[in-house]
């Protein structure tokens, strides 16, 4: 059975739905990265299996069940975790501070998961008692994976993480997210980087207009002709 | 004095509290170019270009921009003087529809004064004709069409970037900044883009300077670039050049990713 | 039938804390005339209360609602001074309508152009001012501070007790003003107490600010000797104080607080769980008893005639008559008697302007008790 | 679709909403018109008129600019004070004395102050900086506030003791109302220039601020505006009652028609005002604001002089609150400076264009109408409530509400204070909200 | 001597006073602006709410013949603290939390609250009248007075009781809001709810119960800050509305959302109304001995007249914007 899988969502923010019906599947072991042109839905799609938007059609299975419409404070504690694009850190609370909010969600101790995430992120244990703000992009976007990983999560999802970053840094987000992944936890992303993030995904979905368009590994739609013309730039 | 740069930073330094973000900074821009800067986050890439945009007062040094003197001038002088920017993290008017971002950019718009608004109300309007096919043009070309009666706050993320963009195309500049205007927007469009900025700079003779992480870009597009680190210039030339540099690869690119 | 007096009073705003005690009193004037068979021909006589907030602004409206839709006989109010100039001004002279203020001490009352329409029957601030000072400088006491509360009352009673003890060859060490509501009235008072006065004038109300400056000046026990206006007086001054403190205050209100009027009035008011020693509670009985008086004089529900009869009743000469006694004056004026109402509050005598001349009594606190030293000669 | 969704969606075109809501308020006022007589009706409307000014002009500064202005209450009786020197009759025996000379003094003094600090503010020029340059700066203003203390000290004080004060011109009212929006103009102007860099919140507390430095200087200048023994009566632009008694006219006619005449003048202002405002609103100019209120960073980029159009707002508004305030004494024929309170003249402004629909000049109209009239109507309302309330608890045997007429019309506020948060629950943008510009 | 009492009189107990007044409601004003992000106008109603309340229950332990050693309407206060955080709650529920949840701005909320304050006030003088009532009806308000003539001193130094307790009540509030805020899960949940309210749902934090915890903190530090201050001066009902202005002024001075910041601003405003009406020649009088003959002293050296107190506080925090556009401690803006 799939870790997560939509079926023919539907949703959108009031007005005309802006998802027609999106399909996906993604087993604990995957990493399942979402292209397609701006506009068409994918970050919709994350928010609406984290429950920030009404779904008003399709079902939404995580482990089993039915999460469609289910609010953050409840999906948190059933291995659900997300990173936003922007915004992603509390910039007025050290990094150790960034790192417990992650963890409110859980009643037992938590300190073996912090160890686990300072190992993952040495640099953060460093800085565990500066203010995010004072992080520069890379680091603020380890802090907000590793909030997003003190709940010890199923499924991560994130919006575009290697959206802004120098190249550097956009290798080492990767490499993380996959070394995330060995560790046990499935990876839905949207990624603009497209090409970069398919070559080391396993499940890959091309969404256009708020349908799937294309669907496949990642290496399937790299080499598709018509997906590297249309949505991966050529 | 040579009006061959169009910018001239000299010596610029911006702190904020106890962090240097632009240190002594020095760089220019030749008229025509297609300048790129590139740098680790971090290095004040934004914060210079916040200096030369008027958004900023620098600390210490001098910006010239076409052979005045512009430190410590408004950003609405600098647009006025010809400078054109975009930003980093989108700045929409987010009460407004898509359509009305790109109206309101063009200066000089008679019918924005209370007198001609009462007065010459003919005046007006022919200009706001003119203005409404032009923003309607930009939208069709960024694609926007669809959303273009969408409150630009509702538009998505990349959405908002290309919507940034189309601002420099609505008003002719001398000198466009482009702050990663590629992040986030899909590489197919980009593309579209890239060969629109190529025509500007030819046809129109656009100077473009150029921030952006996506090196394929940079390398499409830009000669010479400019490496910024620690608030500091720390090499200029030809893409090719910049890649042979060992010191930057190991810091600015790292090593490619190998795949699982 | 009803004959109605319009109520035009600040219940809401700033003077909110004593508004109520004045209304209660008006009301209770006119349950006395009802009690005693009602007005003219047996009818009842009803009060209609509109509320102008201290604010000629507000005013305005509350006015006209009495003048023009309520179409009372007679208006008892404004407080303010403010809303009793806009009142008049705005649809009261126009319209013809008698107004009666209990409380309206500024100048500017009386320079209405009135008709002979708009009275008073509070003493204007500068007499009780200018008696304090007399009262003063005959104890022999020559140096004080002051400081009054920041409005047409307080500046006008401190302006005029001022003027007259400095005339009389006394100093005054230091002149404050104090705007109601405060938290803290500390540096007013450390103002006063860094010139060196002892004995301290208190010109507010004790139910705001006046009260609190009372409170932190005995915290602050550099003052033997309190003086204090008829925005002080009242049974409230003592509760919640302790007495000993406030040993030797001096309190100055318009005469006749004693005597039998007062006495009167402190029976009916008594009887109904009132406090007559409230802030302007006998003027505002007197008031709207006497607009009773004036229309059963002028012998119809009709504006018109309402002006001059109110002095008739109220000026002197006549049968004397006392707050309450309604049926006694009722068969006197149908018996064509010519009546002279002696106030709770004071003599009433209204002159040209409508305002009363009015002689001042003071009080001093002595072993807990409020004790009358009768007329400041 | 079901029958009510439709309905709501009916509702929700800003033009139908609108039309439905101004004419419920019309039979609002009918009702209050038939109840209250018609005479009473008209002064409502006049004063509801005069804060329908006022309220589009802090629409224009918030509704179109963004700009947290909280001094309303400070405009307002710059307003007043404007008309009571223009309008109110020559007081002889000021102009016949020496004050007008020490006045002149007085003023001279002032402008060596302004001097002298122009010219600290310039040493800057000459290279002086930080600590020094601020010291300087602080030194003149001292010096600056105690030459000009020197000589209008003595003059209020002479001019109080023998004239009382200033008086005024006995100029035409509405001439007065023209100089209150240019005096409130002047000092937005100033004002603006000082505040307006600050954000939201910390402009509101700053205006705040500056509101009650306006009311102390106002309430305390005794010599100027007689502080807190009011000026009156004063006089009308249309005739007075009155005046039209004096020519036969009854009692209750005189009343009607005196206050449809002022009505008309003001009404004929408004409208004037609403369409011209109305009109800049709708073209480049008003996007120009709109587009500074979303993003003042943005705008400025795309050359937009932000501080000067925010200037510009801030100004015009203020004209308008200027105007609307003179228009307001003008009314009630007394300048009361005790009688402005920040909850009265501030806030219930700010209920009015919010409740009304900021942004929205049809909005505004209709939520400062209707406040206004609520506010009149709750007088009346919150005692037929609760002094029926407290019959009702007499006969429950609980005993009657103590000063239960008092405490009754302490409930005005309360009625207020239900219909504002029921609007708000029912309409969080306004009754009548901003329209988005979809076009093309 | 003499001099220095009357100064520590005057402005050190009286700054302190007023200080401890102010920071208590800003605190409420800038907990409540920095997570649910409006000016809550009726703070200052709620405070005179919770006086009214402790009120209450102090005229119920009179009459069951209670005696207690310190002020009665103290000694209720953590019953009153309570009884106060629900009203806040039954506020926020039925006039906040539907505005909240269709999204209204800060501006809507904050004329929300204005209507709130007027219901409030209503009802207040509705129930208890418009007079004004004290704490002390049937206990003696205790003074101490300093005895200093050991140091050369003819006068005392005077404070009250009230005010001793409210010293020591304001300093441990303030650290106990400090550790909480600092120490506990749920303060840092609420620190970080009002650094990012979006990114505080995403991580599952449970933001209702934020927003619930914080009108409990707001509403029983408004109940203390009304009591404390009813206590000290006396009890009426615009007892707190009237100094609701400078308290947003200590709020904002201080920087929106910082509870240090509040305190801070607290004791500027307050000292600057102090000190801007304090009459200097009382301090300065030893001078006259120097001075030279004709030079003495003017009997008043206060900066400006009383009547212009106010004044005094709002140009200081008009300069302080100016100087430092967010206040103090850099705060949040909507
Ligand atoms: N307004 C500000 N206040 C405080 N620090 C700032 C501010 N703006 C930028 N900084 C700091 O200055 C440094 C340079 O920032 P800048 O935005 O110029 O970097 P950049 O080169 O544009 O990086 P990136 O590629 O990530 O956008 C960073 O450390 C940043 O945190
Ligand atoms: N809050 C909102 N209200 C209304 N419409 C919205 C809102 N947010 C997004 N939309 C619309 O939903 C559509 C999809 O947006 P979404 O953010 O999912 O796009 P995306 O695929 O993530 O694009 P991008 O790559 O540019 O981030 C867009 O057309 C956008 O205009
Ligand atoms: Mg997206
Ligand atoms: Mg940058």
């Amino acid at each position: 059975m799939a870790l997560i899988e939509l079926r023919n969502v539907v949703g959108g923010y009031g007005g005309a739905p802006i998802l027609n019906g999106v399909n996906m599947a993604i087993e604990q072991s995957d990493i399942g990265v979402i292209v397609g042109p701006n506009g068409a839905g994918k970050s919709t799609t994350l928010k609406a299996i984290f429950g920030l938007l009404r779904v008003t059609g399709g079902t939404i299975e995580f482990g089993g069940r039915n999460i469609a419409n289910s609010l953050p404070d409840t999906l948190v504690p059933m291995g659900l975790s997300f990173v936003p694009q922007e915004k992603n850190v509390f910039t007025t609370l050290t990094v150790e501070e960034n790192l417990e909010m992650g963890a409110f969600t859980r009643r037992d101790d938590f300190r073996d998961t912090m160890d686990w995430v300072y190992q993952m992120f040495p640099v953060l244990a460093e800085k565990r008692r500066q203010p995010a703000g004072e992080l520069s992009g890379g680091q603020r976007q380890m802090v907000a994976m590793g909030r997003a990983l003190m709940s010890k999560p199923t499924l991560l999802m994130l919006d575009e993480p290697s959206a802004g970053l120098s190249p550097r840094y956009v290798i080492e987000i990767f490499e993380t997210i996959m070394r995330v992944n060995k560790e046990g936890v499935g990876i839905l992303m949207v990624e603009q980087n497209a090409r970069q993030a398919l070559a080391f995904a396993s499940r890959g979905f091309v969404l256009a207009n708020g349908q799937n368009r294309f669907t496949g590994t990642g290496a399937e739609l790299i080499a598709d002709p018509e997906v590297a013309k249309s949505f991966l730039g050529g | 004095m040579s009006s061959d740069l169009v910018i001239d930073v000299r010596n610029v330094s911006k702190r904020f509290g106890g962090l240097t973000a632009v240190n002594n900074c020095s760089l220019s821009v030749r008229r025509g170019s297609i300048t790129g800067l590139i740098g680790p986050n971090g290095a004040g890439k934004s914060t210079l270009f916040n200096m030369v945009a008027g958004n900023i007062v620098p600390d210490g040094g001098s910006v010239i921009f076409d052979g005045v003197d512009v430190t410590g001038f408004k950003p609405h002088e600098l647009f006025r003087a010809g400078m054109l920017r975009t930003f980093q993290i989108a700045h929409e008017f987010s009460n407004m529809t898509a359509l009305e971002n790109l109206m309101v950019v063009p200066g000089d718009q008679p019918g924005e004064y209370l007198g001609n608004a009462w007065f010459r109300p003919g005046l007006s309007k022919s200009r706001e004709t003119e203005v409404r096919k032009k923003a309607l043009d930009v939208i069709d070309f960024l694609k926007l069409g669809h959303v273009r009666n969408e409150l630009a706050g509702n538009l998505s993320g990349g959405q908002k970037k290309l919507l940034e963009l189309g601002r420099t195309m609505m008003v002719d500049a001398k000198v466009v900044l482009l702050d990663e205007v590629a992040a986030g927007v899909n590489k197919t469009l980009l593309n579209d883009l890239a060969a629109n900025i190529e025509r500007m700079n030819r046809e129109l003779s656009y100077t473009f300077f150029v921030i952006e992480h996506d090196m394929d870009l940079i390398a499409r597009l830009c000669d010479p670039v400019i490496v910024m680190a620690q608030g500091e210039k720390i090499a200029e030339g030809p893409m090719a050049e910049i890649r042979a540099n060992p010191a930057i690869v190991e810091a600015y690119f790292g090593t490619p990713v190998e795949v699982a | 039938q009803e004959v109605k007096i319009g109520f035009l009073a600040d219940v809401t705003g700033p003077i909110a804390g004593f508004a109520p005690g004045m209304v209660d009193a008006g009301n209770l004037a006119i349950t006395n005339v009802n009690d005693q068979g009602g007005i003219l021909d047996g009818q009842t006589l009803v009060s209609v209360l509109a509320d102008s907030a201290c604010d000629g602004g507000a005013a305005g409206p509350a006015a006209d609602r009495l003048v023009n839709s309520e179409q009372v006989v007679a208006i008892f109010g404004g407080y303010c001074s403010g809303s009793t100039i806009a009142g008049a001004n705005g649809s009261a002279i126009p319209g013809n309508v008698v107004m009666v203020s209990p409380a309206s001490t500024a100048p500017a009352v009386a320079e209405l152009a009135d008709n002979d329409l708009v009275f008073r029957d509070v003493v204007p601030d500068s007499i009780q001012g200018v008696k304090a000072a007399e009262l003063l400088l005959s104890q022999g006491t020559t140096e004080v501070g002051v400081t009054y509360v920041n409005n047409d009352y307080g500046s006008g009673l401190a302006g005029a007790f001022v003027d007259a003890f400095t005339a009389g060859g006394g100093t005054v060490l230091a002149n404050v003003a104090h705007e109601d509501g405060k938290a803290d009235y500390r540096p007013e008072i450390g103002q006063v107490e860094a010139a060196g006065a002892t004995t301290l004038v208190i010109y507010g109300y004790e139910n705001a600010g006046g009260g609190a400056i009372l409170n932190q000046a005995i915290e602050a026990g550099s003052f033997t000797q309190f003086v204090g206006g008829d925005g002080m007086a009242g049974d409230a001054l003592l509760e919640g104080r302790d007495a000993a403190s406030l040993e030797g205050m001096i309190l100055t209100q318009a005469a006749a607080a004693a005597g039998p009027s007062f006495d009167a009035l402190n029976a009916l008011t008594s009887a109904v769980g009132q406090d007559a020693n409230g802030t302007y509670v006998t003027n505002s009985y007197d008031a709207v008893f006497l607009l009773a008086l004036a229309i059963e004089k002028s012998g119809s529900a009709d504006r018109e005639g309402v002006s001059a009869a109110l002095r008739e009743v109220a000026n002197a000469p006549g049968e004397t008559i006392l707050p309450g006694e309604w049926s006694k004056a009722k068969e006197l004026i149908a018996a064509g008697t010519d009546i002279n109402y002696e106030g709770a509050s004071g003599t009433i005598e209204f002159d040209d302007v409508g305002d009363v001349a009015g002689a001042i009594n003071y009080f001093v606190i002595e072993g807990g008790a409020t004790v009358n030293k009768g007329l400041i000669q | 679709m079901s029958a009510a969704e439709a309905e709501t969606r009916w509702l929700d075109r800003p033009l139908y909403r609108g039309i439905a809501l101004f004419v419920a308020l019309f039979f609002l006022v009918a009702a209050a018109g038939v109840s209250q007589g018609s005479a009473s009706m008209l002064l409502i409307l006049v004063q509801a008129t005069g804060f329908a000014l006022i309220a589009l002009g802090l629409n224009i500064q918030w509704g179109y600019g963004g700009l947290f202005n909280f001094a309303i209450m400070g405009f307002l009786m710059v307003g007043g004070a404007a008309v009571t020197f223009i309008s109110y009759p020559v007081n002889a025996s000021f102009w016949n004395s020496d004050g007008p000379m020490l006045l002149g003094r007085a003023l001279l003094a002032f402008l060596i102050g302004a001097a002298l600090v122009y010219a600290a503010r310039q040493t800057r020029r000459l290279g002086l900086r930080g600590f020094f340059y601020g010291l300087v700066v602080v030194l003149a203003w001292f010096i600056a506030y105690v030459i000009y203390r020197s000589q209008i000290d003595p003059a209020a004080a002479y001019i109080e003791s023998t004239a009382g004060f200033v008086g005024g011109l006995g100029l035409n009212p509405v001439l007065g109302w023209l100089f209150g929006g240019l005096l409130a103009a002047a000092i937005a102007y100033f004002v603006g220039r000082i505040s307006l860099g600050l954000r939201t919140d910390y402009l509101a507390i700053a205006t705040i601020g500056i509101s009650e430095i306006l009311r102390a200087l106002i309430k305390n200048m005794d010599w100027l505006t007689r502080g807190t023994m009011s000026v009156s009566p004063m006089p009308w632009p249309t005739p007075l009652p009155q005046a039209l008694q004096a020519n036969g006219v009854g009692i209750a006619d005189s009343f009607v028609q005196a206050r449809l005449g002022f009505l008309a003048l003001a009404v004929a202002l408004l409208v004037i005002i609403f369409y011209v405002v109305q009109r800049a609103y709708g073209g480049p100019w008003g996007r120009m604001m709109r587009a500074i209120r979303d993003n003042h960073i943005a705008a400025g980029s795309m050359g937009k002089d932000v501080t000067g159009r925010q200037l510009e707002l801030f100004v015009l508004g203020s004209v308008l609150m200027g105007i609307g305030g003179a228009m307001l004494v003008s009314f009630s024929q007394i300048f009361d400076p005790s009688g402005y309170q920040p909850i009265n003249h501030t806030f219930m402004i700010w209920v009015m264009v919010i409740v009304g629909g900021s942004g929205n000049s049809w909005g505004v109209l209709l939520g400062s109408l209707l406040i206004y009239v609520v506010w009149v109507l709750s007088d009346p309302a919150a005692q037929l409530i609760f002094v029926n309330l407290s019959t009702l608890t007499q006969h429950m045997g609980w005993g009657a509400i103590p000063e239960i007429d008092s405490r009754a019309l302490q409930m005005r506020v309360f009625v207020l204070g239900v219909v504002i948060t029921i609007a708000l629950r029912f309409a969080p943008k306004g009754l009548i909200p901003e329209v988005i510009r979809r076009e093309g | 001597m003499d001099e220095l009492i009357f100064f520590i009189n005057r402005v050190l107990i009286s700054g302190t006073v007023l200080g401890s007044i102010y920071a208590l409601g800003a605190i409420g004003v800038t907990l409540i602006f920095g997570i649910l992000r409006f000016a809550h106008f009726a703070h200052g109603d709620m405070m005179t709410m919770g006086a009214f309340v402790a009120f209450v229950l102090a005229g119920l332990c009179t009459a069951l013949g209670i005696v207690t050693p310190l002020p009665t309407g103290f000694v209720v206060l953590p019953v009153a603290m309570v009884i106060a955080a629900f009203l806040a709650l039954g506020i926020d529920k039925g006039f906040y939390a539907p505005l909240r949840k269709r999204g209204a701005k800060p501006v809507t909320m904050l004329i929300a609250s204005i209507g709130v304050t007027l219901m409030i006030q209503g009802l207040i003088r509705l129930i208890f009248g418009s007079g004004t009532r004290s704490f002390y009806d049937t206990e003696p308000k205790d003074i101490f007075r300093i005895d200093m003539s050991a140091l050369g001193g003819t006068r005392p130094i005077s404070i009250t009781e009230p005010q001793v307790l409210m010293f020591v009540v304001t300093a441990l509030l303030v650290i106990a809001l400090h550790l909480f805020l600092t120490r506990s899960r749920l303060g840092k949940a609420m620190r970080a709810m009002a650094d990012n309210a979006d990114l505080a749902q995403v991580s599952g934090i449970n933001t209702a119960l934020v927003v619930r915890v914080t009108w409990v903190i707001a509403g029983s530090l408004a109940c203390v800050a009304g009591v404390m201050l009813a206590l000290d001066v006396a009890l009426m009902p615009d007892l707190a509305f009237n100094i609701v202005l400078p308290i947003f002024a200590a709020a904002i001075v201080g920087g929106l959302g910082h509870a240090y910041g509040a305190i801070v601003g607290g004791f500027l405003i307050a000292f600057a109304e102090t000190l801007a009406v304090f009459n200097w020649t009382a301090v300065l009088r030893p001078l006259n001995g120097i001075l030279p003959e004709g030079m003495a002293l003017p009997a008043n050296l206060a900066l400006v007249p009383t009547e212009y107190k106010l004044t005094v506080a709002f140009v200081i925090l008009v300069v302080t914007l100016l100087v430092r556009p967010t206040g103090i401690f850099k705060g949040v803006s909507t």
